[in-house]
C-alpha cells in the first residue's frame, strides 16, 4: 500500500522537476508532500504526517504560489543542452547513494538511538528541548532576513 | 669621624657635589663655582686623612647582591692616584673660578669635573676588576662630555666621540680580561685574581694579559691608540690639566701595575710592553717637537711621559713608573695651567703668535719654566729623579734596545721643552695683544704646583715605606738615599748627556736647519702626526661606506624583495586559483553535494 | 519491506533537479524534494529502530526549519527578481572569479 | 585571588569605558586610560611574593594565571611603559588622532601584554598574545605619519608577526596532541619526558614568536618600518611594550623547556644574536632617518638580549633579563627626547638637525644618558645588563663569540655618539630657529622619570639585581650566593 503512495510521489516529483510551468509544478510539488503525509499516516507517523501536510502542502504551496503570483513569470524558459552531464551526474549519485546503501545497509538507521520513547510531545519537550530553543532563533533570524530582504525593497523603490 | 669610613666620604663627597650641582644650578647658578670649590677642598681636606688608612680594613657594599660586594683597597699604589686626583682636582676648581667665568652652562661643567673626580678616586680605591671598570667607564664619560663642552664647535663635538671610541676599543680589552678572569677564578676581587692567577693556563692568561694592555693603551694613549689626545685638546685647558695630562690618562699605567703579577706570568707580553712604551715616548716626543699648537705640544708630551711609565712598567719597575706618574702628574698639571693662563690672555693656541711674554707675565713664565724643566728632567726637580729611576730600571733589567730608544726620546723631550718655553715667553713679542697677568685665583695653583715640582720627589720616603704592602717589591729609601743613588748612578749620566745634547740642538737649532731641507719627505710626515689619523679616517670611512652599502643592496632589494616576492607570489596563487570560481550556482551545487556525499561516506566509515 | 530505494531516488531527483534546472522556483522545489527525502529517511529508520516517536519529533523539527528555509528562499528570489527582473541562476554571475 | 583577576582584567574594563567615551572627550579618555595604567603599576607592588589562580570559565575551559618576581618585572616594565606613551601622547592641544578608540587600543594592547606574563596555559598564552598584536596592528595602521606607505607597513607587521605567532601555535598543539594538557606547571614534568628531538623541534617553534617579536634577523623587516611610519606615541608602545614581552617570553620559557633541549638551541641563538649584532648596527650606523636609526639600534640592542639567553648560563639570563626594563626605560627615554627635537624641528633627517643642545637642554641631557645607557657605559643602567650578559658570555666558555660580541659594542659606541652628536651638538642649523615647541609638562614629567630611573639604577642596581635574582631563583636558575 505504501509501495503505491510513494509510487505516486515519485511520479509527482518527476512531474514538479520537468513541467516548464512553475505554478503547476509547485502544485505538483503540494501534491507530493501530501502524499508523503499519506505515507506517513501508513507508517503510523501521524504527527510527522500532518505536520507535513499543513506545513509541506499548504505553507509552502502558498508561499511559493504567493511569489510566483507576484513575480509574474510562469513560463521557464528553454534549457541548453546540459541534458548529457546532468544525466551522467544523477546516474552517479544513485549509484553512490546505491553502492552506499549496499556496503552498510543499517548505517544510515543506526543513527537513530534504538529506544522506545513516549509520546512525541513528551519527546519534543524533554528529550529535545535542546533542538526547540535553536529552532525559534532559526525562527526569529529567518523573520528577521525576510524583513531585512523586503525593507531594501522598499528603500530601492524610494530612490 | 669615623676613621674607617675616610674611603668612603673620599668617593661620596665629590659625587654628591656632582649630584647637587644642577640642581643647585635652578635656583643659585651664580653659587655654582664657589660651591663646588668648597666641595673640591673638602675631598682634599679628607684626602690628607688617606694615607693614614693604608692597610686598613674597610667594609664592603653588597652591590650586585650574591655577585659583587665591593670595598677599597687602600695601598700605595691605589693612594697616590686618588690623592693626585683629589689635590690637583682641587687646584684646578680653583683655576676654574678664573678661567671659566666668562662661559655658560657652568653647571654642567663642574658636575662633570667633579663626577670626574670621585671616578677617579674610586677606580684607583676599588677592590675589585668590576668596580675599577666601573669607574673607569665613567671617567670615559665624563672625559667624552668633557672634551666636548663646547658642543657647538664641531672640532670639539667629533673630538669627544672620537676619545670615546678610541679609549672604547681599549675598555673592551679590559672587560675582555676582566670577565677572563671570573671566568676561571669565580671572582671580581683584585687581590683573589692576582693570587690565583697562576691558576690560569697560559693561552688564556695571553688573552688577559693583552686584554689589560689593550686597555692600557686605549686609556693612557698609547702607541696606536694616542690618536685620541691631541684631539682632545678642544676641551677646556683646566679639564686638558686635570683629565688629560694628571689624572685620567694615567690610569692606564695604574692598571698596568695593579695587575702586574699577571703580566709577569707572561713575560712574553713584558716584552711587547716595553717596545710601546719606548715608541710611544719616542713618537711623542718627536711629534711634540715639530708641533706649533701649544696645547697639542703639551699633549703629545703627555703621550710620551706616558710611554716612559709604561717602559717602567715593562720592565718590572713598578715603582718607578708609579713615582714618574706621580712628578709627572704635578709638573705636567702646571705646565697645562701655565698654557691655559697664557691662551686664556691671548685667544690663541699657536706659539708662533706668542713670545716675549715673560715681562707681562712673570709668575706664569716662572712656573712654565720651573715646569718645563721638571719635564726635561733637570736634576733636583721631581721629573728628574723619577725619570732617572726608570732608565735605571731599564739598565738593570739588561733591555737595552728600549733603553736607547728611550734615551733618544728623552734628548728630544729637553729640547722641545726648551723650545717651547723660548718660543712662548722668550724672544720679541709677535702679537699686539694687550696681556697682563692672570688673575691669583690662577696664579696661585701654579705657584703651589711650581712648589710641588721641586720638592715632591722629597716624598720619596714615605711612598716607598708603604710600599711593601702592594707585594711588587721595592727598595725602601728615604730622600737622601735617593740622591745618593741618583746622582751616583749609571742613568744620571744618560741623563745630563741626554739633556746637554738637548740644550745644544735648541741652540744651535738655526744652523740646524739644513736637516729640514735634506729630509723634507719626513717632515711632512711628522706635521700630520706620520698619519695616524688619516688611517684611522679611512678605516672608519671604509666601515661606513661597507654599511651603507649593506644597507643600499642587502637591506633594500634583498630583504625587501623577498617581502615583495612573497606578496606578488600568493596574489599570482590566488589568481590563478579564481579560474574554480565559475559564478555558475549549479557547479557549486555540485560541489556540495559531492561535499555531502564525501562527509557522509566520513561519518559513517 | 524496504523504504530505501524511495528516499534515494526523492535524493536523486532533488539533486537532478538542483543541477540541471535554472528556474529560481525549480531550485526551491528540488531543495523540497531534498528534504523530503530527508524526513522519509527519518521516518522509516525510527521505524526500522522502533523509536518512531523520537525520529517524529525530529522530524517536525526539521520540518519547521525547512518552512523557514523556504520562506527566505522565496524572499531572496523576489530580491533578486526586483534587482534583475529575472529569475534565471545565468543572471546571477557576480561570483564569478 | 581577586586582585590578579583585577590586575588582569582592569585594562579590559578601562579599554571598554574608554571605547564607549563620545568622540570629542578626548582628554577624558587620555586621563582614564593613564589612571588604568597606573592603578596597574601600584597594583604590582601590593601583590604577594607568589600567588595563583586557577579560574573555570565553563565547557572545561580553565585560565591559569599566576604572579611571580619575573612577571613582576614584566608587567612593571609594560604598565610603566604604557604609562609613559600615554603621558607623552597627552601634550595640549591633543592632536586630532588622539580619539578614545585610540586610547582604548593602548589599553588593550596592555590587556594582552599583562595576559601574556600572567598566562601560564600555553592556550591561553597564544589566546593573549594575539590579543596584543591585533589592538598594536590597529595602531600601527591607523595612527600613522606616512598614509601612503602605512598599508604596505601594517601588511608587513601583522604578517610576519602571525607567521611567528603561529608556528608558535603549531608547538603549542603539539604538545598538547602529546601530553593532553596545556597547563604549564604539570608540563614541566611532563615534557623531559619526551623524545629529545621532538623536544628540540619543539622548543624552536616555540621561540619563533619571540624571535619574530625580537626582530632577530631575518624577521627584522617589519621592525624599522613599523617604528617609522607610526606616530610617535603608537612607537612608543611598540618600542616600550612589545619588545618587553618578547624578552618575557623568552625568559619564562628558556627553563620551561628540557635544558638538554634547549641547549641543542644555544649556538643557532648565538650566531643569530651576532648576525643581529652586526647587522643592525650596520645599518643604524649609516642611516639617515632618525626614528629608523633607533629602530635598528633596537634591532642590534635585541641581539645582545638573545646572547644572553643563548648562552644559557645564569649570569647570561640575568643580563637579558635585567634588559626588560632597561631596554624599555632607555629607548623610550630616547625616542622621547630625539622626537621632541625631531617634532619641533618637524625633520627627522639627521643631516637637517643639529646644535639642539642650545634650544632643548633637557632632551639633549635624557638624550646623551639613554645613549649611553644604550652602549652600556656607565653611571646609567645600561651598563648592568650590558656587563651581565658579557659576562655570561665568557663563563659560558666560547671566547670567540664572546669577544665578537664585546666588539660589536664598539659599533654601539659609534651609532650611538654618532646619533647624539649630530642631532644636538654641532652649529644650528639656520632653517631649525623657528620656534621651539616646548615639552609640555607631561612629556617632561615622564622624561624626568625615565631619567631618574636610568641614573639612580644605573649607579645603585642592587635592589633591580636583587628582584631578577628572585625571579631566576624561582625558575631554579641560582646567581652567586
Amino acid at each position: 500500500m505504501v509501495y503505491l503512495t510513494l509510487g505516486f510521489l515519485l511520479f509527482f516529483a518527476l512531474l514538479a522537476i520537468l513541467l516548464r510551468d512553475t505554478l503547476l509544478s509547485v502544485l505538483s510539488l503540494a501534491a507530493v508532500s501530501a502524499l508523503l503525509s499519506i505515507a506517513f499516516y501508513q507508517l503510523q507517523a501521524p504527527v510527522a504526517g500532518a505536520f507535513e501536510l499543513s506545513v509541506g502542502a499548504g505553507l509552502i504551496t502558498v508561499l511559493a504560489v504567493l511569489t510566483i503570483s507576484f513575480l509574474q513569470k510562469r513560463k521557464e524558459r528553454r534549457q541548453p543542452g546540459y541534458a548529457l552531464w546532468m544525466a551522467f551526474s544523477l546516474a552517479l549519485v544513485a549509484l553512490l547513494f546505491f553502492l552506499f546503501q549496499a556496503l552498510w545497509p543499517q548505517a544510515l538507521a543506526n543513527l537513530i538511538p534504538q529506544t522506545s520513547w513516549g509520546e512525541v510531545g513528551d519527546v519534543l519537550w524533554r528529550v529535545r528541548i535542546f533542538d526547540l530553543v535553536p529552532q525559534i532563533l532559526v525562527i526569529l533570524s529567518a523573520v528577521l532576513g525576510i524583513l531585512a530582504l523586503l525593507r531594501k525593497e522598499g528603500e530601492r523603490k524610494e530612490k | 669621624m669615623n676613621l674607617q669610613a675616610i674611603p668612603l666620604y673620599l668617593l661620596l663627597v665629590p659625587l654628591a657635589g656632582a649630584a647637587i650641582v644642577p640642581l643647585l644650578n635652578f635656583f643659585a647658578s651664580r653659587a655654582v663655582p664657589l660651591f663646588s670649590v668648597l666641595v673640591g677642598l673638602v675631598t682634599a681636606v679628607i684626602g690628607f686623612f688617606l694615607p693614614g688608612e693604608i692597610g686598613a680594613k674597610t667594609f664592603s657594599i653588597e652591590w650586585l647582591p650574591g655577585l659583587l660586594k665591593t670595598g677599597f683597597q687602600l695601598d700605595t699604589l691605589s693612594v697616590v692616584p686618588a690623592l693626585i686626583a683629589t689635590w690637583i682636582g682641587f687646584l684646578t676648581l680653583i683655576y676654574s673660578l678664573g678661567y671659566m667665568k666668562h662661559e655658560e652652562n657652568l653647571s654642567r661643567y663642574y658636575s662633570l669635573t667633579l663626577l670626574f673626580i670621585a671616578s677617579m678616586i674610586g677606580m684607583s680605591l676599588a677592590d675589585n676588576f668590576l668596580t675599577l671598570f666601573f669607574f673607569w667607564e665613567v671617567m670615559g664619560v665624563c672625559s667624552y662630555a668633557l672634551i666636548g663642552f663646547f658642543y657647538k664647535d664641531p672640532k670639539a663635538a667629533s673630538a669627544g666621540v672620537k676619545a670615546f671610541l678610541t679609549t672604547r676599543i681599549g675598555d673592551i680589552g679590559l672587560l675582555a680580561a676582566i670577565l677572563t678572569i671570573y671566568a676561571f677564578t669565580g671572582t671580581f676581587s683584585i687581590s683573589q685574581g692576582l693570587a690565583e692567577g697562576s691558576k690560569i693556563a697560559l693561552p688564556f692568561l695571553n688573552f688577559i694579559a693583552f686584554g689589560f694592555i689593550l686597555g692600557a693603551v686605549g686609556k693612557s694613549a698609547q702607541l696606536p691608540l694616542h690618536v685620541w689626545l691631541p684631539d682632545a685638546m678642544e676641551a677646556p685647558t683646566t679639564i686638558s690639566a686635570l683629565i688629560h695630562a694628571a689624572t685620567m690618562v694615567n690610569a692606564g699605567v695604574y692598571l698596568l701595575a695593579r695587575v702586574y703579577p699577571l703580566l709577569s706570568l707572561a713575560p712574553s707580553w713584558l716584552v711587547v710592553i716595553q717596545w710601546i712604551g719606548a715608541l710611544t715616548a719616542l713618537l711623542g716626543s718627536l711629534l711634540a717637537s715639530f708641533h706649533n699648537d701649544l696645547k697639542r705640544i703639551l699633549a703629545y708630551s703627555t703621550i710620551s711621559q706616558l710611554g716612559y711609565m709604561v717602559l717602567a712598567v715593562g720592565v718590572g719597575g713598578v715603582f718607578a713608573s708609579q713615582f714618574h706618574l706621580f712628578s709627572h702628574a704635578i709638573f705636567k698639571a702646571l705646565l697645562f695651567l701655565c698654557a691655559g693662563a697664557v691662551i686664556h690672555e691671548l685667544k690663541t693656541r699657536d706659539i708662533r703668535e706668542m713670545g716675549g711674554l715673560w715681562k707681562f707675565m712673570p709668575v706664569t713664565g716662572t712656573t712654565f719654566l720651573i715646569g718645563a724643566l721638571a719635564l726635561m728632567g733637570l736634576p733636583v726637580l721631581n721629573g728628574f729623579f723619577s725619570k732617572d729611576m726608570i732608565l735605571e730600571e731599564a739598565l738593570l733589567s739588561g733591555s737595552w734596545a728600549p733603553l736607547v730608544v728611550a734615551s733618544l726620546a728623552a734628548l728630544l723631550t729637553a729640547y722641545y721643552s726648551l723650545r717651547t718655553t723660548a718660543v712662548v715667553f722668550w724672544g720679541k713679542r709677535r702679537t699686539s695683544a694687550h696681556v697682563k697677568e692672570a688673575p691669583a685665583v690662577m696664579t696661585g695653583p701654579l705657584t703651589v704646583l711650581a712648589l710641588g715640582s721641586l720638592v715632591s720627589w722629597a716624598l720619596v720616603g714615605p711612598l716607598t715605606s708603604s710600599w711593601i704592602r702592594t707585594g711588587l717589591g721595592a727598595p725602601q729609601i728615604n730622600w737622601l738615599e735617593l740622591l745618593k743613588e741618583t746622582f751616583s748612578s749609571t742613568a744620571f749620566l744618560i741623563t745630563v748627556c741626554v739633556i746637554v745634547l738637548g740644550f745644544l740642538i735648541f741652540y744651535y737649532r738655526r744652523s740646524l736647519s739644513w736637516v729640514k731641507e735634506k729630509i723634507p719627505g719626513f717632515f711632512k710626515a711628522v706635521a700630520v702626526g706620520l698619519g695616524f689619523d688619516i688611517f684611522y679616517g679611512w678605516l672608519s670611512q671604509q666601515i661606513y661606506s661597507t654599511s651603507g652599502f649593506l644597507n643600499s643592496f642587502f637591506e633594500e632589494r634583498v630583504m625587501e624583495g623577498i617581502n615583495k616576492a612573497t606578496g606578488k607570489g600568493s596574489v599570482a596563487l590566488s589568481t590563478s586559483s579564481r579560474k574554480m570560481q565559475t559564478g555558475d550556482l549549479h557547479w557549486n551545487l555540485l560541489y556540495i553535494v559531492i561535499a555531502l556525499i564525501v562527509i557522509l561516506g566520513l561519518i559513517l566509515w | 519491506m524496504n523504504l530505501w530505494p524511495f528516499v534515494f531516488v526523492l535524493f536523486a531527483l532533488g539533486i537532478f533537479c538542483l543541477l540541471t534546472r535554472r528556474n529560481l522556483i525549480k531550485i526551491l522545489i528540488g531543495l523540497e524534494l531534498l528534504s523530503k527525502g530527508a524526513t522519509l529517511a527519518l521516518i522509516w529508520s525510527g521505524i526500522l529502530r522502533n523509536s518512531l516517536s523520537y525520529t517524529q519529533s525530529l522530524t517536525v523539527i526539521a520540518i519547521a526549519i525547512e518552512v523557514m528555509v523556504v520562506a527566505v528562499f522565496l524572499a531572496l528570489v523576489y530580491a533578486f527578481h526586483e534587482k534583475s527582473s529575472s529569475l534565471d541562476t545565468d543572471d546571477m554571475k557576480r561570483l564569478k572569479g | 585571588m581577586v586582585e590578579l583577576l583585577i590586575l588582569q582584567f582592569l585594562p579590559l574594563l578601562g579599554a571598554l569605558i574608554v571605547l564607549l567615551l563620545p568622540r570629542e572627550k578626548k582628554e577624558l579618555a587620555a586621563v582614564l586610560a593613564l589612571l588604568t595604567s597606573l592603578a596597574e603599576l601600584v597594583l604590582v607592588f601590593f601583590l604577594p611574593e607568589k600567588l595563583t589562580v586557577y579560574l573555570g570559565l565553563g565547557l572545561g575551559v580553565t585560565m591559569v594565571l599566576a604572579f611571580d618576581q619575573l612577571t613582576a618585572i614584566a608587567l612593571i616594565t609594560l604598565s610603566g611603559a604604557s604609562v609613559f606613551s600615554i603621558l607623552y601622547s597627552l601634550r595640549k592641544p591633543l592632536g586630532h588622532e588622539r580619539t578614545p578608540s585610540f586610547y582604548s587600543l593602548i589599553l588593550l594592547v596592555l590587556f594582552g601584554t599583562v595576559g601574556v606574563s600572567l598566562a601560564r596555559d600555553l592556550i591561553q598564552f597564544y589566546v593573549f598574545w594575539e590579543t596584543m598584536l591585533i589592538p598594536a596592528w590597529a595602531l600601527v595602521v591607523n595612527w600613522n605619519d606616512d598614509p601612503q606607505k602605512v598599508r604596505y607597513t601594517g601588511l608587513k607587521f601583522f604578517i610576519i608577526t602571525h607567521i611567528g605567532a603561529v608556528l608558535t601555535l603549531i608547538s603549542i598543539l603539539w604538545i598538547y596532541s602529546l601530553l593532553g594538557t596545556t597547563n604549564m606547571f604539570v608540563l614541566q614534568g611532563l615534557l623531559p619526558g619526551l623524545p629529545l628531538s621532538t623536544l628540540i623541534a619543539m622548543a624552536a617553534l616555540f621561540f619563533m614568536a619571540f624571535i619574530v617579536k625580537l626582530a632577530i634577523f631575518p624577521f627584522h623587516t617589519w621592525l624599522p618600518d613599523a617604528y617609522t611610519t607610526s606616530s610617535m606615541p603608537v612607537t612608543l608602545v611598540l618600542v616600550g611594550m612589545m619588545t618587553a614581552v618578547g624578552i618575557y617570553g623568552f625568559a619564562r620559557f628558556i627553563p620551561f623547556f628540557p635544558r638538554e633541549a634547549v641547549s641543542q638551541l644555544s649556538l643557532p641563538f648565538l650566531i643569530a644574536s651576532l648576525v643581529n649584532m652586526f647587522y643592525g648596527g650596520a645599518m643604524a650606523l649609516q642611516e639617515k632617518n632618525v626614528k629608523r636609526l633607533i629602530a635598528y639600534s633596537s634591532m642590534s640592542q635585541m641581539g645582545y638580549v638573545l646572547f644572553g639567553f643563548a648562552t644559557l648560563v645564569p649570569l647570561g639570563i640575568s643580563g637579558s633579563v635585567f634588559n626588560i626594563v632597561n631596554q624599555a626605560v632607555t629607548k623610550l627615554v630616547l625616542f622621547t627626547s630625539v622626537g621632541l627635537v625631531a617634532e619641533s624641528a618637524s625633520t627627522w633627517r639627521i643631516d637637517e638637525l643639529g646644535g639642539w643642545a642650545k634650544r632643548h637642554p633637557f632632551a639633549a641631557v635624557c638624550a646623551s644618558a639613554s645613549m649611553l645607557s644604550l652602549l652600556g657605559a656607565p653611571p646609567v643602567l645600561g651598563f648592568w645588563p650590558e656587563f651581565l650578559t658579557f659576562s655570561g658570555g665568557f663563563s659560558f666558555g666560547n671566547y670567540v663569540v664572546a669577544s665578537l660580541a664585546l666588539v660589536g659594542s664598539v659599533l654601539t659606541a659609534a651609532y650611538g655618539l654618532r646619533l647624539v652628536r649630530f642631532v644636538f651638538f654641532g652649529p644650528l642649523r639656520k632653517e631649525n630657529e623657528g620656534p621651539v615647541i616646548r615639552p609640555s609638562w607631561n612629556a617632561s614629567l615622564a622624561l624626568a622619570a625615565g631619567l631618574l630611573i636610568l641614573i639612580v639604577f644605573g649607579i645603585y642596581p642592587a635592589p633591580a639585581f636583587q628582584l631578577v635574582r628572585g625571579a631566576l631563583n624561582l625558575l631554579g636558575i641560582p646567581i652567586g650566593g
